[in-house]
Formats: C-alpha cells, structure tokens, sequence
C-alpha cells in the first residue's frame, strides 16, 4: 500500500459510522457453511403439499422470504397457509414486497421487518391494515433498499457475510439501517457495508421444476436467483411439473438447481390474484377488494375468515373468486388476446 | 396555445429532458410516461429500464408495478433488480425519477414517514423501495411533483434518498459516485436546478400563469434563481396528441 | 459495533498484509464510471469487420481479456488478427486461457499478465512456446486464480472497486498477487479483497447476436458476462447474426445486452479451432500440432507464417485446416452422430 | 486378485470416498474417472461439478477441457465460473481433487513453478487455475499421485494452493473457511490422511506389494501412522470392469 493510501484511509477510518438499528439474522459466513454443509444435496424426488412445508418447514420466530415482486409471481398458496395456520413472531424481508406484505399483515405474523418497501402496493395505492400494523409499534423496523437487500442475498448466496456498495450513504436510510461504512483497501473510497442475509425460509413461485427442484422462469428475475441460495429452507411452488428431460435440454435455462430446492409442489395458477408472467395477469377487482376491506378492521376480519382461514386451501380460495372462468379472463389479459 | 393539465406540462417537460441515445429507470406513473412520450417524439432510441430486470420493452400499456408482465413485453432483456441495480452503480444509466413526500433544498427526498421517532412514525410510507439505490447510483435524478410548502421543506423528517446531502461536495464525501445527483425538480409552478456550488435549489424558468411570488411562496426553503429567469416552454401540440392518444389514452395519468 | 468486536477488529487490522506484486489495471469505480458515461448506450447498428475492430478498438499498450474458456468458445479471428496486426506491448487476463494465450505468446503481444492459468492446454499438455515466452522474463506476471480473476470482473461489472472473498489466504500465490487482506466489519472474519478489473477490450464468441450486440450464448458461460460488462470496449463475434425480433420473444435469454456491446462481427466457425457447444468440437488434430511445432522455435515460426501471417483472414485460416469438410467432421463429433 | 494398475487402484480408492448424495468438483482425468465411476456404483446420485459451469452432466466420454461441451452434455445446469465457485464458497460442495508438483506435510500444493525467483523461475506451471479456489472453498480436498520424495517435500517452492498451511489452526486463523481441508492422498504406494491436531500428514493404508519403508523413503518429510494401518483395499473385479468398460474404455486416463 503507498503511504499516501495508507494515511488516507487511517485517517478516514476514525470517522466511519454505523446504522443504529438491529441486524434481525446472523451474516456469519461460517456459521451459514455449517448449516450448507448439512443441507442435503441428494437428487431426490420432493414433492410435498402446502400444509405438509408450512407446517413442517417453518416455525414460529423464523425469518422468511417471499419471491417474486409483491403482486407478480408469488407463491400465494404458501402465504395464505402461512395467516391459515397462524404462524407468529416472524422475520420478514420486506424486499418488493406488496401483495404478499399485505397478506402476511392482515394475519399478524411477523414482529420483525427488514424494510425496503412495505405497506404500498405501488399504483394500487397504500395498504390501510399494513399501515396500522407497522404504526402500531408492534414490528421492529430496521431500514434497507431494494438493491441493498438485493445485495444482501447476494452476498449469502457468495458465502461471504458482507458486500460493499455504494447507495444509501449519507441518508437517514442508512443510520436506521445495520449497515456500516468501510473503506476500499486499494483506492482508500468510503462504501457501505451490507451484511449477509441468510433466511431460514424461501417460498418461491416458478413457471415449471422437476420434481427435484431444478427450475425455469421466465420473466423479470427480481432477486430469485440469490433468494434460492440465500436461504436455509426453499420450498417452489409451480405452475406445472415437468420431466427432468426437458430440464437437461436446454440446460442454459436453469434457473434454480436443485441443491437449493428442500420441497416442490404444483400450485397451477399460484400467483393469483398476482400477475404471473406469459400466463395470466394480476386480479386488479380482487387487489382493489382487498384495500377496500381494510379501511375498516372489522370488514377486513370477514373477508380473511372468508377467504383464507375459511377456506380449506388455496383452490377454494381461488374458486371463491371467480375459479378457471376468472383465470381464462386473466389469461387474455396477459397474453393481449384482442375481443376478450 | 393549447389547454393542458399541470401533469400535462410536467410530463411534456421531463420527457424533452431525455435525449435520444440515453437510459433511464422509471417507475410506474408520471415517469413512465414521460419516457414513452419522448421514446415517441425525440428520443426514439432511448431505453427504459425497470428495476425489477426489465430492459427496453415495447409497452403495451402503463404497468401497474414495476414488475409486472408489461416491463418486460417484447423487450430486449428480462433481468434481474441486481443486474438494473448494478448497471447504474456502474455508471451506465443516465436518468431516474423519484417521488416523495418531502424535499429539501439540496434534493434530498423522504418517502420513508412523517415523525421524529423511527420506532413510532406519525405517518408510515413504504419506505426508499429502490429510490434511495437510483438516486444514490443513476447519473441525474428529476422529480416530478405538485409544489407546496409543506412538501419542500429543510424541515424534512427523513433523508430516504440522498440529494446533495448537505450541499458543497457534501454528496461525494460521503461516498456516493462523483458527478451524480439530481438535475430536475419539475413542480406544476416552475422547473429547478441545483447550483454547481452551493448545489442548493436554483429555480431555471417559471410556468405560464405562474409568479415568481408563487414560486417561492409555496416553497418552504429560500429558493435561488438563475441569472435569468425564462417562462417555461409549455407542452406544444404535438406533444399533447401523443401523450393524450398514443401514451395514455385511458387517462390513468394524465386524468388525476 | 459491540466492543468485543471493535477490539478483535482493531487487533487484527495491524497484521493485514497485502499481495506484493503489481496491479496492472486501475480499479477504481468512480474513473470507470466517468468512462462509462460516455460509452454510448444507443440502440444503433454495429457491424464491422474483423481487421475494422483490431485496428480501431485496441491500441497497443492496452490491458485486454478473451472470452470463452481457452479452446472453447473462443474468438479466434480476433486473437489471429491481434498477432497478425503486431499489436504490442498488451497486458492481458490470463483467466482460463490455454489456446488463446498460445496464439498470443507466438505474436509475442504482450508484456504483463494477470496469472490464473497459462502454458498449459489442460489435459493436451503444455505449450513450450508459451512456456520459453514466460521464463524468458520478458513478462511481467501477478499471481492470481481462476475465482480471483471471475471476481475481479464480477467487482467491476458491479460498479465496485473490490469484492471479499474467502479464498487464497495464506498462501503464495496471495503474495505474489496485488490482493490485500480485509475484515468482514461485521464478524471480524478476515477476506481476501480482489481490485475490480476493467480491461480496455474483450473480445467474446457467442452463438448468436442481433446488430446491436444483443447476444446468446449456450452451454457453460465462464465468466462472459461480468467479462462484457467490466470491459470498456467490446467486440462480439457471432456463429451467426439474428433478428431483433428473435431476441425480444425471449428476453429472459439475452446473455449479454446491447449496451455493453461496441461491435458486432459474424464469423462462422468463429470459435476454430476451439470447441463451440452444440456446433462444432474442437480440432485436436491441429490442436496437436500447434503444440509439436513449437518445440522447434524455428518451424514455430514457419507455422504461424503460415497459418496466420500468410493468411488474409480468418476464412483462409479455416480454409487451410480443411475448411467446411473439416467444419462438418467436427460437427458430427460435437453431436455425437454415430457413424461418422 | 485382479490384476490392475496403480493408476486403477488410486481411481478405485477415491471412488470410494464419493458417497451418494455428494457433490465434487472434478477436473479432467482421474478425478473424472473416479467420480465417474462413484456413479456407476455406490454413488448414483452423486452429483458431479465443472468449473466452467457444468453441474450433473450425463457424460458421453471423458471431457478434454473442464469447459468442453462434455461438461455440460445433457446436464441440470450449464452456469457459469463464478456460480460454481460461489457455491464452493458457501459450502455447497463437499470434494474435490488437485494436482500438482510438489506437496508438503501439510497438503499445500505447488503448481505454479519451481525456482526462487517468482520473476524468473527455474520451470513455470500453469499456476493455480480453479485449484486454489477448490482447496479453499470446498469441504475436502483429495489428491491422486504418484509418491517420489521430490514431488512429497517440506521444501515447497511456492503454495499455490492451501492445505493446512504451517499446521495447527493456521489454515483458519489465515481466514480459509472453519472446517474445510486437505482429506486424502491418495498416491501410488499408500492412502494418507492428516493429524486431526498437527494437521500433519498421516498414513492410513499401505498398498499391496509396498511397505513402510518404501512409502516413508519416497518421501520427503517425516510422515505420520495411524495407530493401526490396514492394507488398502485394492480395486475389486466390479470396479475394475466399470472401470475399464464404461469409463475409460479407450485407456485415455488408466492407460497412461
């Protein structure tokens, strides 16, 4: 190192600072390898149910994941289960999160918030039940960005426990993060830090797997990729199965491998009410039904017994909504089917 | 002269402020159809990006998310957030909008709550989303947005997303990228720089109907002005045919 | 920060060593990013020639890195005609390269080079050229890895001036890098950090591009697309160009996007002798006599005047080497077509 | 007994070591062969990984490169160097094999040059490829050789690659991932483990028709014994056949 280079960076090294709030998960990378090493990689068949991963894959005060951009490509069965089952004193990344944020909202099941986006459902407008749970103090926030949580996976995903980067520097949204400067070893430039996180639990929603878990999607990617090798627990769910074969055909196209996946289940249609890519769009009457009920927590109450804690499973909410007749209209609204 | 909206002028603005060869990310709304305005005018070959991966789509319609099917029709790449988020730490993108709740007079913006307790918000929004990356890593930030006083202010309850921080060179000692930061605060009143110096709010022309009392009475902060003050170029015909027919022909913008 | 970990921090950061030899590239972000704002990112044709790109796109002295995976998806025109125009003085990346750093060390091009892997042609054996041309002394070299190098790229595709990782350590191959260690601000792990590297010029093989540099590529991808995205300036050769319409009915699959592209060049066979996955096999013949030859410097030497300097282009390379019959052998050989 | 090579016997051991469920990084060669072979018998679902990118490929014959379109042939995934690193790196893969020129007490590895001088070397090598990255980020390292006491030496030129480094906990006070390490060597005359404390050398199994005092003659530091050292298991009739039938039916690797 030029002594120049080394006086700048002791010199700036006094001053570096660091977010206030709480780290909610451990970035140790080590600690994360202990765990991977443990994590089966065998290619076995995983297909299981939504009650069987919720149940089984996910306990009270886990830190989850959810995949996918809040109303596109979520895995809507696993979420709802999540409320159905009363599922409690979660972590949650709030990482583009909307539709699904609003969901796990309305069943009180996280009490810790990593936050990017929470609350908003972009143009649909502010979620109101959202907006009363997170000022009622009963969730601990600590702030972050959509590249910055971004980053953050995709540092677990590396195996290391932080990544440099240089947003959010400077701002509020970095003292109440648990995020830290440091400085380039080579040209002595101030970054933030942002340590690793690795979630206890994914649940991720894809176009088509194999049984194993080997995936394919298609579409804008989001933070899918790091999400699924981020997390100690992964659980797909697709709109098909489809043979291993097709899988080795082309396999550029790999999107998640195997080793990542704990459990695949075949949930047809389950992005609904969101917009899942090339098949059907989002449920916008729904999505505004939703905002509309929870002006009033009451009307909201009804509506989650009725549509989630009433019913048995992810089909019976979908056939309360309109079934495949709603879901042919959805399909002409993704794919632009002119005269429907 | 036409008749037009204010978010008609602010559109017709933002967009002749993207030229042909650059890139922009744009969220859902305004911004985004301030982009396929100018894509439809001037700018044929510029290219927009959405933070969830999309590259260069042909827009069917608005998206209602920046992640919906819409951001990626017929476009020319499908990635991924790091990958839009990494192209602009990389230098590679020109141009971004944000919104907010509060601006100050160095651009800084807050879309995270109203309050001084972090653990007790007196209002909740969302949160930076991706607006804090964008303004930290695009070349220039615009924003566009009604002006009142309460809304520009210095007493601003959360920096979310950095402007020029504190003014000077404030912005690049604290590390963010050398030569960033926001260029355009398009309001329905006036259209603002930043001084290269001070980098605090610098009005560069006023709106038809419009005052400079107007201007600065409804700005909550001492507003500076360029050496000479010009009425802003209202939105011309042309401009106003494509946005009404070919932009957003439902109005899901421009009718608010 | 806790104490505990302030204290180990502060303990250990005054025993951090650093790598000892040289850094040839800058790594800083914010002068790539200034580079950067001035590559142009407009969607305009960009087809030019081989002899075009070479003569205008790289200047001697400049740090340039090679697509593909040393004999498999290799830009051979563009290396050819780097020897064949006498550009000198180069440093260069020597990251996975076997034929390509073989054909450059005949042209004696260049006189620095960031060491991962070099002289050899895995399981073909060693170049002894390439090996006289490195113990000569008349190249300066800094020790690397195949990882090191895939993550100096990454850093710089990331708009980074450096990336952690966890390999390296302690070794001598961190002495004789320009590597320096760090430690993890969170748990006080150390890392090695790697200087992000920004070549002048890389030059890519890919099965297909439109013209404007929107490009597949199929089967294992190395490390091409921080490769496209660190480097300054890009050539892409393509086994064959293709509509823009193609790409955008799969936008998922663009492996490398326009923006990163400064020229586009079609050459068939483009990746000959060398192995392009799902077209052609390698040719291990000449292969084989690439490496016999160069035992004698002398007919070395009549070699490359033959088969490079003597030829006007990369078609009557090709032609020599048996051309199209030969093209459809190796094809069969690469499709495994039985009976041929 | 079956007759066979050392080549075959060093094959067939490491085989062994591959259990089912598994995942290796193998270069070209005998570390191919030897997964190769692990998923013919014991280890179907072994999963066998290149570091160019490809990850369970069905492998029509042995590949020529490590980044060869038989890498890849019909596989779950064709990624990229740094995806496979990367998942080295955060512990996903449990083995892999190296090679080199010489080796110390410790299992560093020199394959980079000999000589003094690292500007001038008496003999340049290749230098690390993938091979320090292996030795770092995965589980367990196995090496296949054959033993003289040049190549097994404490007078170690350079360390390409890291084994325990100088003994001890030295390979994670260096910062190397807690666990991970050299595991087997597997060499012409004997199977060698290492010290669970000193981290040293240590034999496990002498190979039919060697004794102890050739594998400690052929080589160049002071190995430790287990306290009870076997015989190696030399390769069984099974083996050999799948080896010789369905690996390497042209004698590309065991007939060298």
């Amino acid at each position: 190192m030029s002594t120049t280079l080394k006086e700048n960076i002791e010199q700036k090294e006094n001053a570096l600072i660091s977010g206030q709030n709480d780290l909610f998960t451990n970035p140790d990378a080590d600690a994360a390898r202990q765990f991977f090493r443990t994590k089966s990689r065998a290619l076995k068949p995983k297909l299981s149910t939504v009650q069987e991963v919720v149940k089984t894959m996910l306990n009270d005060g886990d830190y989850i994941a959810i995949g996918g951009f809040g109303a596109n490509r979520i895995p809507t069965a696993i979420i709802h289960e999540i409320v159905r089952q009363g599922k409690k004193r979660l972590g949650f990344a709030g990482h583009t999160s909307t539709h699904d944020f609003q969901i796990l909202c309305a069943g009180e099941c996280f009490d810790r918030c990593d936050v990017a986006y929470i609350i908003g459902l972009e143009a649909r407008g502010l979620s109101p039940n959202a907006r009363r749970y997170i000022e009622s103090g009963k969730v601990k926030l600590t702030e972050w960005t959509n590249a910055t949580l971004s980053w953050r996976l995709k540092a677990a995903a590396m195996g290391l426990s932080f990544l440099p980067a240089r947003n959010i520097l400077g701002t509020n949204t970095f003292q109440y993060s648990a995020a830290k400067e440091i400085l380039c070893p080579f040209t002595g430039q101030k970054y933030a830090a942002f340590p690793a996180l690795f979630p206890d639990f994914a649940a991720i929603h894809v176009h088509e797997c194999d049984v194993y878990g080997n995936a394919h999607v298609y579409g804008a990617s989001v933070s899918d990729q790091d999400l699924a090798k981020a997390s100690k627990r992964v659980v797909l769910t697709t709109e098909r199965l489809i043979s291993t074969e097709k899988i080795r055909q082309n396999p550029e196209a790999t999107f998640i491998p195997f080793w990542c996946v704990d459990a695949v289940i075949e949930v047809p249609y389950g992005s609904y009410p969101g917009n899942m890519p090339y098949e059907y769009f989002s449920d916008e009457e729904h999505l505004r039904e939703w905002l509309k009920v929870e002006k009033d927590p009451e009307e909201l109450k009804k509506f989650i017994d009725r549509q989630i804690l009433g019913t048995k499973d992810f089909y019976e909410y979908l056939e309360l909504n309109g079934g495949i007749e709603k879901m042919k209209k959805l399909r002409a609204a993704e794919l632009l089917i002119p005269g429907r | 002269m036409a008749d037009y909206n204010p978010l008609e002028l602010m559109i017709c603005v933002a967009a002749r402020n993207l030229e042909d060869g650059s890139t922009v990310v744009v969220g859902t709304g305004a911004p985004c159809a301030a982009a396929m305005l100018a894509q439809k005018t001037h700018s044929p070959n510029m290219c927009i990006l959405f933070e969830a991966g999309g590259v260069a789509p042909i827009l069917p319609s608005m998206p209602i998310s920046v992640g919906d099917s819409r951001t990626f029709h017929k476009a020319l790449m499908a990635s991924s957030m790091p990958e839009i988020m990494e192209t602009c730490q990389r230098g590679m993108v020109d141009y971004t909008f944000l919104g907010g709740a509060q601006i100050d007079m160095y651009g800084n913006i807050n879309s995270t709550m109203i309050g001084k307790d972090h653990a007790r918000p007196t209002v909740r929004f969302p949160g930076s989303g991706g607006a804090n990356d964008l303004a930290s890593l695009c070349w220039r930030t615009m924003m566009m947005t009604v002006q009142d006083a309460k809304r520009f202010t210095n007493n601003i309850d959360f920096i979310t997303s950095p402007g020029y921080l504190q003014g000077g060179t404030s912005r690049y000692d604290a590390g963010l990228p050398k030569g960033s930061g926001p260029y355009r605060i398009i309001t329905n009143m006036a259209i603002m720089g930043f001084d290269d110096e001070s980098k605090k709010m610098k009005v560069l022309s006023i709106n038809p109907g419009y005052s400079r009392e107007d201007v600065q009475d409804n700005c909550g902060f001492e507003l500076m002005w360029a050496p000479r003050i010009t009425e802003t170029d209202p939105p011309h015909a042309d401009e106003l045919r494509i946005l009404r027919e070919e932009v957003d022909p439902h109005r899901y913008i421009i009718g608010r």
